[in-house]
């Protein structure tokens, strides 16, 4: 654990090294509610009905961008060839790692959201609480296989499409449930009986994902 | 030993193809549809149905060996796998050709974004990254080891890949075979099953040359190595 | 007797199309020094590559202090400095080893810290970021976070690179008292002088093999020279 | 004109070393679309509606993904520092740059093109013709700001989100009319008044753009 | 007289709070070989990037030629071996060549290239890329791309890194006939040797200063490297 913790710690640390990363971040998050926004000049009544895939494609791409930035740090001078001669656990690193992405990529999610939310003129109910637990699990099954399959693509020349080719589809899965709750809690309506087994499922896959990654993740280092 | 278990394959093989485009086409009833060419579409059920089977066959196969190669470490674990993948990816392929040839006629287009039709995209997709992962890296045990991870996780995939999908209204028929096979009626019923053996007999026939292929390759390099040293 | 510190048997590399190292078999005792000596491309860091484990051999077998260069204990007793900085520019030079104390579970890492800047003559810059350091300076960095968990087997490939005089003699110093303390050391350079200074072992690498094993005392450096400077072309060509 | 071409000629060597890039380019854009498409479950009505936005957020994140990829390259070994030195014009390396990113682009929309038709199975017209200028006119847009300022961008240790900040924002009035273009073509219907004039737009802001970018080029490279 | 190749005045640089030059007034005559000598951190390389316009310096004013360092012909008269490679990893040795001599409009290029391979003895590795060299692959590479033009001013830092000592035999070599065709060469290196074998003219710099300037000849080499060996930490706090 305290293996992991450094490795989050020094993630965070790079990433936050400038307080002006995280208006960055904030603009960016800005700046793709407002590309989608102006792309699509459509009617409100089609926004809204598009709007929880929106907010999941936002996701994702910051996602991707989070991904892609945490494994190319490892990358620049080596760091990853001294990730496999530290006497430590892969599994660790894989925690940490995984811990710095989540934590950053729920940081975008925290600063799109209410950007999402007035775009949309949505409003705010109890409800929408429920959103909490489904963009935790979401991200969690997002975060979970895109740590481990970063350090697969690190490795390769042609980084960031690789990643996106083994990444989307494994993921699209949990991206679609992800999608179909946020479209439940959205709606407004009841949330009926399928909302909650389905919730238990994405978090029963991400728990599965996980495990697996944790487990597998000695073997990358490795040569 | 090798040549004659080959050999033989082969000579099934034929035997087994020969007929089962026999049964395929002049001895299995037609059904009955409202035109002729959904009739001879239908034909199609019987490629259409045992690549995706032995498609998902194949992808098993890739996971075992995965998980054989990380505990074994041996080159051949490697090379199934890959193998096996290549079929695999083949196979779907086939699935997502003969797929729209027969939505066509039946469905009047080509490919909607259906459950299983996308589910099956998907399928085809993580494989195609698997050997795109492979080609982008150098020969060595690293890429042995990063391939048998993502052959390990892709599989893991998907089941959920088709359980996911069953959020979806289904434009695709469901489960033939296990909802009954009243409406597989008897020589229906038995042109599948020999076709699916005759499917079964292909890819094993394939995945032995393929990977006779590339153990051959192995040895060729190694020559290749000594020769430039000497 | 005791297992050795290492011990090659048979060790092949080959990146693809390219050979890098052919039936090497190397045993070196705990506490020797040797040198690896070896023109442009011999193989010289592919081997020390090979005995950290970062990297596998395409045969042959690697042994740690009787094991797996992979197991932990392997690793936590490893330091390795390579061409590689294995560092982050955009911490500080304090962050680094803070952060590599951590992951080798270092004790009493400040002190260490504080001990190893000193050391290298860093001190004044620890709260810079290495991203702004200097080559030199970097390198220095390496160095210190490369003995900051006090390894016992040590692999420099190079290590002497972009140091001043001053910091080649303290490397120098340094080096000797880890001799002096029964550490194992692996040494990559082009310079024979220092590695005659240092070590009493040395092997030279040509046509990815080992060409040569003997001791620096019993060899004439001329002789050395002699066969280092074997013809370039003619050692990769065959 | 030659050290633009020599630039170009060692981009595109780089990019299609193996011939597996296109492939991965092409399945690349393949799942660019197919990740729109689970993630907006939508009627197929809505879908038409937002075709023109999909598209070319589409084509906007194949760009970005070409930007960045080709200025990484640049960065890796101090290359950006050896462009500096050298005895050329700094407009023709910019060209060099403009040209290589613009034809991996292009590439990239050519390959999304025909996905695009068959899922929304659009049925191809003469008039379709017309989407060749509009795309050409909106992604030489794109590109001859985003060369530059990727340029700018690749000097940050944030440089995916730095680009992101100072492109989009300024691209934005070309991808709007770029999608309102597209919609006027894929609409179906006449071509309005409107269609020309506001091509002619474009264009000439594709101009402008390319004019200041290659005349401040210089000043970006030196120190 | 002819303009001086290279004409420095007061120049001054800093990073923010970090000072890496003081006032730094400097002349070199066409022809001249200087070696710039200074501890780890003293502001060599940055003298040497500002020298080559790469880095504008705070203040002061720079000459190159009689002219600005970034004009067109200067840049085409000079030549860079820098920390950095300067080359492309995905591309072969040969296309890094034909590239860099493509942009210098190098005259018959593809003799030029076949010239400076052999000379670096890696026409054998000309279809491999730089990626899979070795580390002193890629320095005998970046030699060859810097040579590749004919400059007439070279800015060498530390060009000998990762040499073997063939190799550094073969740079020496190169360097003397450079020398002996009227090129400028100015030298960074912290080999003390090398540049008295190779330059007549030294400086030392040190507290971002040049606290020496002498003809090698005219001083004991003790004494240089008694001036050379100051503190580091004093030099770099004040
Ligand atoms: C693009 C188009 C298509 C794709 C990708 C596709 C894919 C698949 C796959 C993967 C299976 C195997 C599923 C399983 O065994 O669980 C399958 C089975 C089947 N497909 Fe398709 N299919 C397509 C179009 C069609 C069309 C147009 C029809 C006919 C109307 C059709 C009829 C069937 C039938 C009857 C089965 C057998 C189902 C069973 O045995 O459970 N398919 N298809
Ligand atoms: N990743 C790689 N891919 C392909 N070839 C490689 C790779 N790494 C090393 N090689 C090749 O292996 C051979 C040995 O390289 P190595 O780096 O071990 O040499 P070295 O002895 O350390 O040389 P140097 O003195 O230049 O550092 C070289 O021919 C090199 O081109
Ligand atoms: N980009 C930069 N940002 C901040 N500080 C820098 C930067 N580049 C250099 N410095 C600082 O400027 C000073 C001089 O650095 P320089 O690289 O010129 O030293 P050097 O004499 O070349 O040393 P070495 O012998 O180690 O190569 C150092 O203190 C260094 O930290
Ligand atoms: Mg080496
Ligand atoms: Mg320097």
């Amino acid at each position: 654990m305290r293996t992991a913790f450094s490795i989050l710690q020094k993630d965070l640390r790079m990433e936050f090294r400038s307080k002006e990363s995280i208006l960055a971040m904030w603009i960016f998050s800005l700046l793709i509610f407002v590309i989608f926004n102006f792309t699509f000049e459509v009617s409100r009544l089609v926004m809204l009905e598009i709007a929880p895939g929106l907010l999941w494609v936002a996701f994702i791409f910051s996602g991707m961008f989070g991904l892609n930035h945490s494994f190319a740090v490892e990358k620049e001078d080596g760091n990853l060839r001294s990730m496999a001669l530290m006497p430590v656990d892969g599994g660790q690193i894989y925690l940490g790692k995984f811990l710095s992405v989540t934590i950053i990529m729920l940081m975008f999610e925290f600063l799109i959201f209410p950007i999402f939310i007035i775009f949309y003129d949505l409003q705010l109910s109890f409800q929408m609480f429920l959103l909490i637990p489904v963009i935790l699990a979401g991200t969690i099954g997002f975060t979970s296989l895109g740590t481990i399959l970063s350090a697969v693509a690190v490795h390769t020349r042609n980084q960031q499409i690789l990643l996106s080719l083994l990444l989307w589809p494994l993921v699209s899965p949990i991206i679609i449930w992800s999608v179909n709750l946020t479209g439940m809690v959205l709606g407004g309506g009841e949330i009926g009986a399928v909302f909650f087994p389905l919730l238990i499922r994405v978090a029963a896959f991400d728990v599965i994902f996980f495990t697996i990654a944790y487990m597998l993740f000695d073997f990358i280092l490795e040569d | 030993m090798r040549p004659t278990i080959d050999k033989t394959l082969l000579i099934v093989l034929l035997i087994t193809f020969l007929t089962s485009i026999f049964l395929i086409f002049n001895w299995v009833p037609q059904i009955k549809a409202s035109n002729e060419a959904e009739q001879i579409a239908q034909k199609i059920f019987y490629f259409h149905v045992p690549s995706a089977w032995l498609g998902f066959m194949s992808f098993f196969v890739v996971f075992v060996a995965s998980v054989a190669y990380l505990a074994t470490r041996q080159r051949r674990w490697e090379l199934i796998s890959v193998a096996s993948a290549e079929i695999g990816v083949l196979f779907i392929t086939l699935v997502l050709i003969t797929g729209p040839i027969w939505a066509k006629p039946v469905w009047g287009i080509w490919w909607t974004w259906d459950a299983r039709l996308t589910s099956s995209l998907i399928l085809w997709l993580i494989y195609v990254a698997f050997l795109m992962l492979r080609r982008y890296l150098p020969d060595g045990s690293k890429r042995a080891n990063l391939s048998a991870v993502v052959g390990i996780i892709g599989f893991i995939d998907v089941p959920i890949v088709y359980y996911s999908i069953r959020w979806w209204e289904t434009q695709h028929p469901n489960a033939v075979m296990a909802s009954g096979e009243g409406s597989l009626a008897g020589p229906m019923f038995f042109t599948f099953m020999f076709s699916l053996a005759t499917f079964t007999i292909l890819y094993a026939y394939i995945l032995r040359k393929r990977y006779q292929l590339l153990e051959l390759e192995d040895t060729l390099n190694k020559q290749f190595k000594e020769m430039e040293i000497l | 007797m005791a297992v050795p510190a290492l011990h090659l048997e048979k060790v092949s590399k080959d990146f693809g199309r390219i050979i890098a190292l052919r039936n090497i078999d190397l045993k070196v005792e705990p506490g020797e020094f040797l040198s690896i000596l070896g023109r442009n491309g011999a193989g010289k860091t592919t081997l020390l590559n090979i005995i950290s484990g970062v990297s596998r051999p395409s045969s042959g077998s690697v042994q740690l202090f009787g094991t797996d260069p992979g197991d932990r204990e392997n690793k936590a007793k490893l330091a390795v400095i390579s061409h590689e900085m294995f560092l982050y520019g955009n911490l500080t030079a304090l962050e680094n080893l803070e952060y590599y104390g951590r992951m080798y579970s270092v004790n009493d890492l400040e002190q260490r810290i504080k001990t190893v800047l000193h050391e290298v003559e860093l001190t004044h810059r620890r709260f810079d970021l290495v991203a702004a350091f200097s080559r030199g300076m970097t390198q220095r960095l390496t160095i210190a976070r490369a003995i900051l968990h006090q390894p016992s087997l040590l692999l420099l490939d190079e290590p002497f690179t972009g140091l001043d005089q001053q910091a080649i003699g303290m490397l120098i110093d340094l080096l000797k008292s880890q001799k002096e303390l029964g550490r194992t050391i692996l040494l990559t350079t082009h310079d024979l002088h220092t590695a005659k200074v240092l070590s009493e072992r040395y092997i030279i690498l040509e046509k990815h093999q080992i060409m040569q094993d003997g001791l620096m005392t019993e060899t004439n450096p001329d002789e050395i020279r002699k066969k280092y400077f074997s013809p370039l072309e003619k050692a990769e060509m065959s």
